[in-house]
C-alpha cells in the first residue's frame, strides 16, 4: 500500500516540476507548482512526517503560491502568451542531465538498505524546538522579519515613479 | 665623541635621507623652492655622512667595520638589521653622497609638483644608501627594491616623452618597462635569497645575515651542485640592474625618458647596485657556483662591452649614446667581477666608481643642454663650443675618461679590468680592449658632431652653464682628475674588500 | 517499506527539474518557481534520511523535520525579496525577461 | 740626474695655468709655456752633463746588459692593485729611464719645440683661441717627454695617449673648418686602433713577466725566462702601436690629412716629435725585437721600406706643399724603420735626429711661405726667393739634407743607413734603398724648385719675408741641418762619435762605404740636375713623361687607394654594421623579446573578458557545471 501512494505522489511532485519547467503559460506554471508542492506535503506523509506535510501545505500552498500569483499579475507577464525558453536551453538541458547522472549513481551506490521510516510523535518536535533549537528558531523570525521590511522597502513605488 | 659616532653613523646614513624625504611631505605647497633648499640641506648632511664614513674607514684592518646590529625579528626567521661597511661598499656609498648631492643641486630646473619630486628622490638614495651599508640579506632586498621603486614614478611623472619618427619612447612606456624589468630581476633574486635560507636551515642554524651564512658556505653546507643552481639565479637577477647584455633594453630607454637627476642617479648608482648584489651575495656566498659560472659571465660582459659600443655608435640621440655608453661600461665591470682577480676585481669596483661620476656628469651637461635647446638630437645640435665653452670642456672630460685616456679614471679602471682579463681569459680580453678603442669612435663622433664646428643661428642666444651647473660639473671633473692621477686613497679601501672575496 | 534510496533519487529528479528551469527559462517569475522547486527537493531528501534514521536517543528524527522547517522559512522569506527585486527590476526596464537585463556586460 | 722628472713637471704646469689664468697673463700666457720648455731645454743639459761624469758606480746607474749603455733608473710607487703580498696584486711605478738613446730624444725634443713655440709666437698671433695653443702646445711636450723619459711600459702607455689627444687637439684646432675635425677625428681613430696593439702588446709582456718595468722585460729575455712565442708576439704588437703612430704604410692614412693644422703644429707633431715615438718604441724595446731569431725585425724593415718606397712615388706627384713634406716624413720614417730592421740601431738614431732638424726646418719655411701667401698649392707659387731670400735659403738647406747631398746631415744619416741594410740585408734590400734615396732627392729638389724658383707670379709680388720671430728658430734649424752631420766622426778628445754615445750591444766604429757613398752622392746629384731642368727650366716636359707612365701615375696620384678603401671599409661595414646591431637591438631584442610577451598578456586578458556576458543564466550554468565537475572530481577520487 505504502509503494501505491509513494509512486502516485512522486509522480505527481515530477510531473508539477515539468509543468512549471515546461510549459508555456506563466499561469499554468504557477498552478503546476501548487500541484507538485501539494505532492511534496503527501510524500512528508508517506514518511510520516505529519507536522510538516501540514506546514508545507500551509506556508506554500497557501502563502508562497499567492504570491508568486501576485507578482505574476504585477508584471503582467500573462500578457505574453508565449514565453519561450532562453537560447541557452539545450546547454542547460544538458548540465541539469550530467548533474542527474552525477547524484544517481552516488545515491545508488552507496545506498543504506533496510531501513524502517517511523512517525515522530508532535510533542518531540514542538518540545524540541524550544529547547536545542530555540535560537536558530529566534534567529529565523529576525531573518523572516529584515526580509519582509527588505520587500516593502524594494517594492515601494517611490514618488512620482510607477 | 667619535668611536660612538660610528656606532651610529650608518643608522643615520639611511635614516637622514628617508626622514627628510618624510619630513618633506608635510610641507607646504609645491611650486615653492622651500623644498629645493630642504632637499640641498638633507643632500648635503648625507653627502657629510658618507665622507666621514669613507674616510674613517681604516683601510689596515679591513673587513666590516662601524657594525651596528639591531634585532627585528628573532626566533627562526633571524633578520636582524645588521650595519657594516666593508672596502667594496665605502667608496660606493661616497659615490652615492655625492652623485646625490649633485643630482639635488641641478634639479633647479624642476617646474611642476616639487615637493614631491625630492621626496621620491631622497627615498631612492635612502634605499641606495641601505643596501650599501647593510650586512642582512633581508634588508638587502627590501633596501633594493626600495631604491628601485621610486623610479617608476619620478620617471613616469617627471620623465619626458621623444618621438623618434619611426618609434615612439612615451615617459610611461620607459617607466613601465623599467620597472617591470627590475621586479622581474628582483623575484629571482627572491628566490635565490629564499633558496638559500632554506638550504641553510638543515642544521638548524638557518639565519639571514651575511656573515652567518658565509660561514656556513665556508663550511661546506651548501654543495656544489646547490651552488651551480643558485649562482645564476643572483646572477641574472642582479645583472637585470646592472645592465647585463640580454636584459639591457631598460636601461638606455629609461634614460631617454627620465628627467636629468633621475638619470644621473640612475646610471650613477642604481646600475651599480646590480654589480655590487652580484659581487655581495653571488661571489661571497657561493664561490663555487661564482667558479663555474665566470665563463658565461665574462662572454656576456665582453658582449657588452662590444654591443654597447656599436650600438652607440649609431644613435642619434645624446642621451641614447649615454645610456648604450653605460651599458658597453657596464660590461667592463661585469667582465672584471667575472675575472675572480684581485686586480680585476678591484678594477671592477673603481669602474663602478669612476663610471659612476663619469656618466653622472654626462647627464648633468646633457640636461642643461636639453633644458636651454629642447632637443637632444645631435644631428640638428651643432656648434655648442662657442656658445657653452665650460659645458663642451667638461662634456670633452667626461667623454675622455668614458674612453680611457690615462690621467683619467676611467683608465685606470679599464687597464685593471684588462689586466685581470688577460690573466684569465686572453681572446675575450683583446676584445674588450677592442671594444675600448671603438668606444673612442662614438665619443669623438659625438664631441665633433655636437659640440665642435660653427654654431648654426638657432643656437645663437644659448646661454652657458649656470653657476650651479658649472660648480657640481666642476667638482665631478676635479674628482675624475684626481682618481685618474693618485687612485692610490680610493684603491687601498677598495684592495681591502676584494681581498675578502672568497675565491679570489 | 520505501527505501530510502528512492527518496534521495526522487529529490535528486526534481533538485535537476528545478535546475533547468532556473537555467534555461527567460522570465525571472518562472526561475524564482523553479528555486523553489530545488528547495522542496532538498527538504524531501532531508526529511527522508531523518526519518529513515532509527530513532536514537533525544534528537532522533526531530532535527531532520525542524531543520526542514527553517528551510522552509528561508524559501519563504527568499520568495518575498526575490518578487520585490522582480517588481522593481519590470518597473525600471519595464521586461521581466532575463536576456534584456545585461547591464554587467563587458 | 734624479731631477730629469724635471722636465715634464714644468710643462705639464704650465698647461694647465695657461687654460684657467690665460686671459689675465700678457700673450694670454704664450710666454709662459716658452718658458716652461726653454727651462726644459737647459735641464736636459744638465741632465747630460751630470750623465757624462756618472759611471756604473753612482746611485741608480748601471751597465745595462742588453744595450752596454750606461743606463740610470729612479722610480717611485705610484699605487698598488691588491692588497701587497696577497696573490695576484700588482704594484705600479712611476719611473725615468735615462740613457743615451733617452739624452738624444730629449735634446731632440725639448730643442724642436722651443724653436717651433717661439715660431707660433709670430705665426698664431691674433688667432682668437691663441692661449688654448699654446696650453695644448705645452701639455703635448709634456707628454711626450714623459713618453720619452718613461722607464715602464704602463708610463709609457699613458704618455702615448696623451701625446695622441694633445695631436687630436691641435689637429682640430680650427674646428670650425669640418675638414679640420674630420682629419683630427680620422687621426686619433687611427691612433686608436695602433694603440690597441700596443696594449694588448704589453699586457702579453706583463702576463708572461708580471711587471710592467721594461728592464725586467728585457732581462726575461735576456735569460730566457720569457718564451719565444711571447716575445715574438709582443714585438710584433709593440711594432703594431708603432706603426700607428709613426704612420707606417696600412695606418699612415692621417698624417696627410693631419696638415689641416697650424703649420707649426706640422712641425713639431708631424715631423720631429709625435711621429718618431713609434720609431723610439721599437728602438727603446729593441732587445724584444732582436731576441731569438729576430723575426719581427725582418717585419719592421719590409713594413719601413715598402712605406718608404709608397710615400716616396707620391710626394713625387702631390701638388700641395705641405702634403709633400707629409709624404716625405712619411718615407723617412719608413726608412728609419728600415734601418732598424737591418740592425743599424745607432744609423736609426742618427737619421731619425737628422731628419728631426731639418723637417722642422721645412716645415717652418712651408709655414713662412703660407704665412704671407695665404695659400698651399705649388702651382700658385714660383719665384719666391726673389721677395723671400731667407726663406728660400733655409728651405733649400733643409731640401738639400734630406735630399742626400754631401757635407749634410741628411746624406750622413742616410749613408749609414745604407752602410747598415748592405751590411746585413740582402741585395734587394740595397737597390729598393738606393730607389727610395733617389726618389727623395726628385721630390725634395721639386719641391723647393717649384716653389722657389721660376718666374715670379705677380699676385704674390706684394709676399714679404719672414718676421724675426719666424727667422730666428728657423736660422738655428738650418745651422743644425747644415752642421749636425759631423757628429759622426770621432773627433780627437772623450767623444768619437755618435756610434760611441748610442749604440747596441757594442760601441759601433763609423766607418764609409766607399762604392756606396759614391754610388748615393751621384744619385742625388743627377736627382737634383733633373729636378732643376723639370721644375726650374722647364727644358725637360713633364707630360711627356706624364703620359709614358699614366696608367701608374693615376693609381700614385690616387694615393693607392687607400683613403678610399678605409672610408669604404667605415661607411659600408662599420656603420652598417653599427646600424644593424641598433635595429636588431631596437626591432628583435626590445620589440619581440621584451613588448612581446607583453602584447601576448594583454591579448590572453581581453580573451579571458569574454565570459562576462551579463546575462544571470549563463552565470548559473557555469555553477551548474562547476558541481558537476566538483561531483566527478570527489566520485574519481573515492573509488
Amino acid at each position: 500500500m505504502a509503494w501505491f501512494v509513494f509512486i502516485l505522489v512522486a509522480a505527481l511532485t515530477i510531473g508539477g516540476g515539468l509543468g512549471v519547467v515546461l510549459s508555456r503559460n506563466v499561469v499554468h506554471a504557477a498552478l503546476a507548482l501548487l500541484v507538485s508542492l501539494i505532492a511534496v506535503a503527501g510524500v512528508y506523509l508517506v514518511l510520516f512526517a505529519e507536522f510538516l506535510a501540514l506546514v508545507q501545505v500551509l506556508i506554500y500552498g497557501g502563502a508562497i503560491i499567492i504570491v508568486l500569483l501576485f507578482a505574476v499579475m504585477l508584471t503582467r507577464s500573462s500578457d505574453y502568451p508565449r514565453i519561450s525558453d532562453n537560447k541557452q536551453w539545450p546547454l542547460a538541458a544538458v548540465a541539469a542531465l550530467a548533474l542527474l547522472g552525477v547524484l544517481v549513481p552516488a545515491f545508488v551506490i552507496n545506498n543504506v538498505a533496510g531501513t524502517q521510516a517511523q512517525n515522530a510523535s508532535f510533542t518531540g518536535i514542538g518540545e524540541s524546538l524550544f529547547t536545542t533549537w530555540a535560537v536558530p528558531f529566534e534567529i529565523a523570525s529576525l531573518v523572516l522579519l529584515v526580509a519582509l521590511i527588505g520587500a516593502i522597502i524594494i517594492a515601494r513605488s517611490g514618488p512620482g515613479e510607477n | 665623541m667619535m668611536n660612538d659616532f660610528d656606532q651610529v653613523a650608518l643608522l643615520l646614513l639611511i635614516l637622514v635621507p628617508l626622514a627628510g624625504s618624510l619630513m618633506m611631505m608635510f610641507m607646504p605647497g609645491d611650486q615653492s623652492k622651500e623644498s629645493w633648499y630642504f632637499a640641498i640641506f638633507v643632500a648635503g648632511i648625507s653627502l657629510i655622512l658618507s665622507l666621514l664614513v669613507f674616510f674613517r674607514y681604516d683601510y689596515d684592518a679591513g673587513g666590516f667595520q662601524f657594525i651596528r646590529t639591531y634585532e627585528w625579528l628573532p626566533g627562526p626567521l633571524d633578520i636582524n638589521l645588521a650595519l657594516g661597511i666593508d672596502g667594496i661598499s665605502a667608496p660606493l656609498v661616497l659615490l652615492n653622497g655625492v652623485v646625490l648631492f649633485g643630482g639635488v643641486l641641478i634639479s633647479q630646473t624642476i617646474t611642476h609638483r616639487i615637493r614631491d619630486f625630492f621626496v621620491l628622490l631622497l627615498a631612492l638614495s635612502a634605499g641606495v644608501f641601505g643596501t650599501f651599508a647593510v650586512r642582512d640579506l633581508f634588508f638587502l632586498f627590501f633596501f633594493y627594491e626600495l631604491a628601485v621603486l621610486p623610479m617608476y614614478l619620478l620617471i613616469g611623472v617627471w620623465g619626458s616623452s621623444t618621438d623618434f619618427g619611426t618609434f615612439l619612447r612615451t615617459k610611461e612606456y620607459g617607466a613601465m618597462k623599467l620597472i617591470l624589468f627590475l621586479v622581474a630581476g628582483s623575484i629571482l633574486v627572491w628566490i635565490g635569497i629564499l633558496a638559500l635560507y632554506v638550504e641553510a636551515s638543515d642544521n638548524s642554524a638557518a639565519t639571514f645575515s651575511l656573515q652567518g651564512l658565509a660561514q656556513l658556505s665556508e663550511s661546506g653546507q651548501f654543495d656544489e651542485t646547490f651552488q651551480t643552481w643558485v649562482f645564476p639565479l643572483f646572477m641574472v637577477g642582479f645583472g637585470v640592474l646592472a645592465g647585463l647584455w640580454p636584459f639591457h633594453t631598460w636601461s638606455p630607454d629609461g634614460h631617454v625618458a627620465a628627467p636629468t637627476a633621475v638619470s644621473m642617479l640612475h646610471a650613477g648608482v642604481l646600475m651599480k647596485l646590480g654589480a655590487y648584489g652580484i659581487i655581495r651575495v653571488g661571489m661571497f656566498l657561493l664561490p663555487e657556483g661564482a667558479e663555474n659560472w665566470m665563463p658565461v659571465l665574462i662572454s656576456l660582459g665582453t658582449v657588452n662591452v662590444l654591443y654597447g659600443a656599436v650600438s652607440a655608435m649609431s644613435q642619434n640621440d645624446l642621451k641614447y649614446i649615454i645610456g648604450y655608453s653605460s651599458v658597453s661600461h657596464m660590461g667592463y665591470v661585469l667582465m672584471g667581477i667575472a675575472t675572480l682577480d684581485n686586480v680585476g676585481v678591484g678594477g671592477a669596483v673603481l669602474q663602478m666608481v669612476s663610471h659612476g661620476l663619469m656618466t653622472a656628469l654626462m647627464f648633468l651637461l646633457v640636461g642643461s643642454v636639453y633644458h636651454r635647446t629642447h632637443t637632444r638630437d645631435i644631428t640638428v645640435l651643432n656648434g655648442l663650443a662657442s656658445r657653452m665653452p665650460v659645458n663642451t670642456f667638461f662634456f670633452a672630460i667626461a667623454g675622455l675618461a668614458s674612453l680611457g685616456l690615462p690621467g683619467l679614471s676611467g683608465f685606470i679602471a679599464e687597464f685593471m679590468v684588462f689586466t685581470g682579463a688577460f690573466r684569465t681569459y686572453l681572446p675575450l680580453a683583446i676584445l674588450a680592449v677592442i671594444g675600448a678603442a671603438l668606444t673612442a669612435v662614438y665619443i669623438l663622433r659625438l664631441l665633433a658632431r655636437t659640440f665642435m664646428g660653427e654654431a648654426d643661428e638657432r643656437w645663437a642666444d644659448l646661454t652657458d652653464a649656470s653657476p650651479m651647473e658649472m660648480s657640481v660639473g666642476g667638482a665631478f671633473v676635479a674628482i675624475i682628475i684626481f682618481i685618474g692621477v693618485w687612485p692610490a686613497p680610493l684603491m687601498r679601501v677598495i684592495n681591502v674588500g676584494v681581498q675578502t672575496i672568497p675565491g679570489v | 517499506m520505501v527505501d530510502l534510496v528512492w527518496f534521495q533519487l526522487l529529490s535528486a529528479a526534481l533538485f535537476v527539474i528545478g535546475l533547468y528551469g532556473v537555467m534555461a527559462r527567460r522570465s525571472a517569475v518562472l526561475i524564482v518557481m523553479s528555486i523553489e522547486l530545488m528547495l522542496n527537493a532538498v527538504n524531501i531528501n532531508l526529511i527522508a534520511a531523518a526519518s529513515h534514521m532509527e530513532g536514537t536517543g533525544s534528537f532522533a528524527n526531530f532535527d531532520g523535520q525542524l531543520i526542514a522547517i527553517f528551510i522552509i522559512t528561508v524559501a519563504a522569506a527568499e520568495v518575498g525579496l526575490a518578487l520585490a527585486i522582480i517588481l522593481r527590476m519590470f518597473r525600471n526596464r519595464s521586461t521581466v525577461n532575463v536576456d534584456e537585463i545585461d547591464l554587467m556586460k563587458w | 740626474m734624479q731631477w730629469a722628472w724635471l722636465i715634464p713637471v714644468f710643462c705639464f704646469a704650465a698647461a694647465p695655468v695657461i687654460v684657467i689664468f690665460g686671459k689675465f697673463l700678457p700673450t694670454k700666457g704664450a710666454f709662459l709655456s716658452i718658458l716652461a720648455i726653454a727651462g726644459g731645454f737647459v735641464v736636459f743639459w744638465f741632465v747630460f752633463g751630470s750623465w757624462l761624469d756618472a759611471d756604473a758606480a753612482t746611485k741608480g746607474c748601471f751597465t745595462s746588459a742588453n744595450t752596454g749603455m750606461l743606463s740610470c733608473d729612479y722610480e717611485r710607487s705610484w699605487f698598488n692593485a691588491g692588497v701587497i703580498g696577497a696573490v695576484g696584486s700588482v704594484s705600479l711605478h712611476w719611473g725615468i729611464l735615462i740613457d743615451p738613446l733617452t739624452i738624444a730624444m730629449l735634446g731632440l725634443v725639448t730643442f724642436v719645440a722651443l724653436m717651433v713655440q717661439i715660431y707660433s709666437m709670430a705665426y698664431m698671433m691674433g688667432d682668437p683661441r691663441f692661449g688654448w695653443y699654446f696650453a695644448v702646445h705645452s701639455l703635448f711636450a709634456a707628454s711626450m717627454l714623459t713618453l720619452v723619459l718613461a722607464d715602464n711600459f704602463l708610463l709609457l702607455y699613458v704618455a702615448w695617449e696623451l701625446v695622441g689627444i694633445c695631436s687630436y687637439l691641435l689637429i682640430g684646432f680650427w674646428h670650425e673648418r669640418p675638414a679640420a675635425r674630420e682629419a683630427a677625428k680620422k687621426a686619433f681613430i687611427v691612433t686608436r686602433i695602433g694603440d690597441v696593439g700596443l696594449l694588448v702588446g704589453i699586457l702579453l709582456i706583463w702576463r708572461d713577466v708580471g711587471s710592467f718595468s721594461m728592464l725586467d722585460a728585457f732581462e726575461a729575455v735576456r735569460t730566457g725566462a720569457m718564451s719565444e712565442g711571447v716575445a715574438t708576439a709582443s714585438a710584433i704588437l709593440l711594432f703594431l702601436g708603432a706603426m700607428g703612430k709613426s704612420a707606417q704604410v696600412p695606418f699612415h692614412v692621417w698624417l696627410p690629412d693631419a696638415m689641416e693644422g697650424p703649420t707649426p703644429v706640422s712641425a713639431l707633431i708631424h715631423a720631429a716629435t709625435m711621429v718618431i715615438a713609434g720609431v723610439y718604441l721599437v728602438a727603446r724595446a729593441f732587445p724584444l725585437f732582436e731576441a731569438y731569431d729576430a723575426v719581427p725585425l725582418l717585419i719592421v724593415a719590409i713594413v719601413g721600406l715598402t712605406t718608404a718606397l709608397m710615400a716616396a712615388t707620391i710626394a713625387l706627384v702631390s701638388t700641395d706643399l705641405k702634403r709633400i713634406l707629409a709624404y716625405s716624413t712619411i718615407s723617412h720614417l719608413g726608412l728609419m724603420m728600415l734601418s732598424l730592421g737591418a740592425f743599424g740601431y745607432t744609423a736609426a738614431i742618427f737619421h731619425l735626429m737628422a731628419h728631426g732638424f731639418s723637417k722642422a726646418l721645412l716645415f717652418l719655411g712651408a709655414g713662412s711661405v703660407l704665412h704671407s701667401t695665404e695659400f698651399q698649392e705649388t702651382g700658385e707659387m714660383g719665384g719666391l726667393r726673389k721677395v723671400m731670400p731667407l726663406t728660400a735659403i733655409v728651405f733649400s738647406i733643409g731640401a738639400l739634407s734630406l735630399g742626400g747631398i754631401p757635407v749634410l746631415a741628411g746624406f750622413w744619416s742616410k749613408d749609414e743607413i745604407l752602410v747598415a741594410v748592405n751590411d746585413n740585408r740582402n741585395a734587394a734590400f740595397i737597390i729598393l734603398t738606393l730607389f727610395t734615396a733617389l726618389l727623395s732627392a726628385l721630390y725634395m729638389g721639386r719641391a723647393m724648385f717649384l716653389v722657389f724658383f721660376g718666374e715670379l707670379k705677380d699676385q704674390n709680388s706684394h709676399v714679404h719675408d719672414a718676421p724675426l720671430a719666424m727667422a730666428i728658430p728657423m736660422a738655428l734649424l738650418g745651422v743644425l741641418a747644415l752642421g749636425f752631420g759631423f757628429i759622426t766622426f770621432n773627433w780627437p778628445g772623450s767623444f768619437n762619435g755618435l756610434g760611441d754615445f748610442v749604440f747596441f750591444g757594442h760601441a759601433e766604429e763609423f766607418h764609409f762605404e766607399v762604392w756606396l757613398g759614391a754610388v748615393s752622392i751621384v744619385l742625388a746629384v743627377a736627382a737634383f740636375m733633373f729636378a732643376y731642368l723639370a721644375y726650374a727650366k722647364r727644358s725637360i716636359s713633364m707630360e711627356a713623361t706624364r703620359s709614358r707612365f699614366s696608367g701608374v701615375l693615376k693609381v700614385i696620384e690616387n694615393k693607392y687607394y687607400f683613403d678610399e678603401v678605409y672610408q669604404w671599409v667605415v661607411d659600408k661595414v662599420v656603420l652598417v654594421f653599427s646600424r644593424a646591431v641598433a635595429f636588431f637591438d631596437r626591432a628583435i631584442v626590445n620589440d619581440i623579446i621584451v613588448n612581446g610577451p607583453a602584447d601576448i598578456t594583454r591579448k590572453f586578458g581581453i580573451a579571458l573578458r569574454l565570459h562576462v556576458t551579463g546575462h544571470v543564466y549563463t552565470y548559473t550554468l557555469a555553477m551548474a557545471l562547476g558541481t558537476v565537475g566538483l561531483g566527478i572530481f570527489v566520485w574519481v577520487r573515492s573509488v
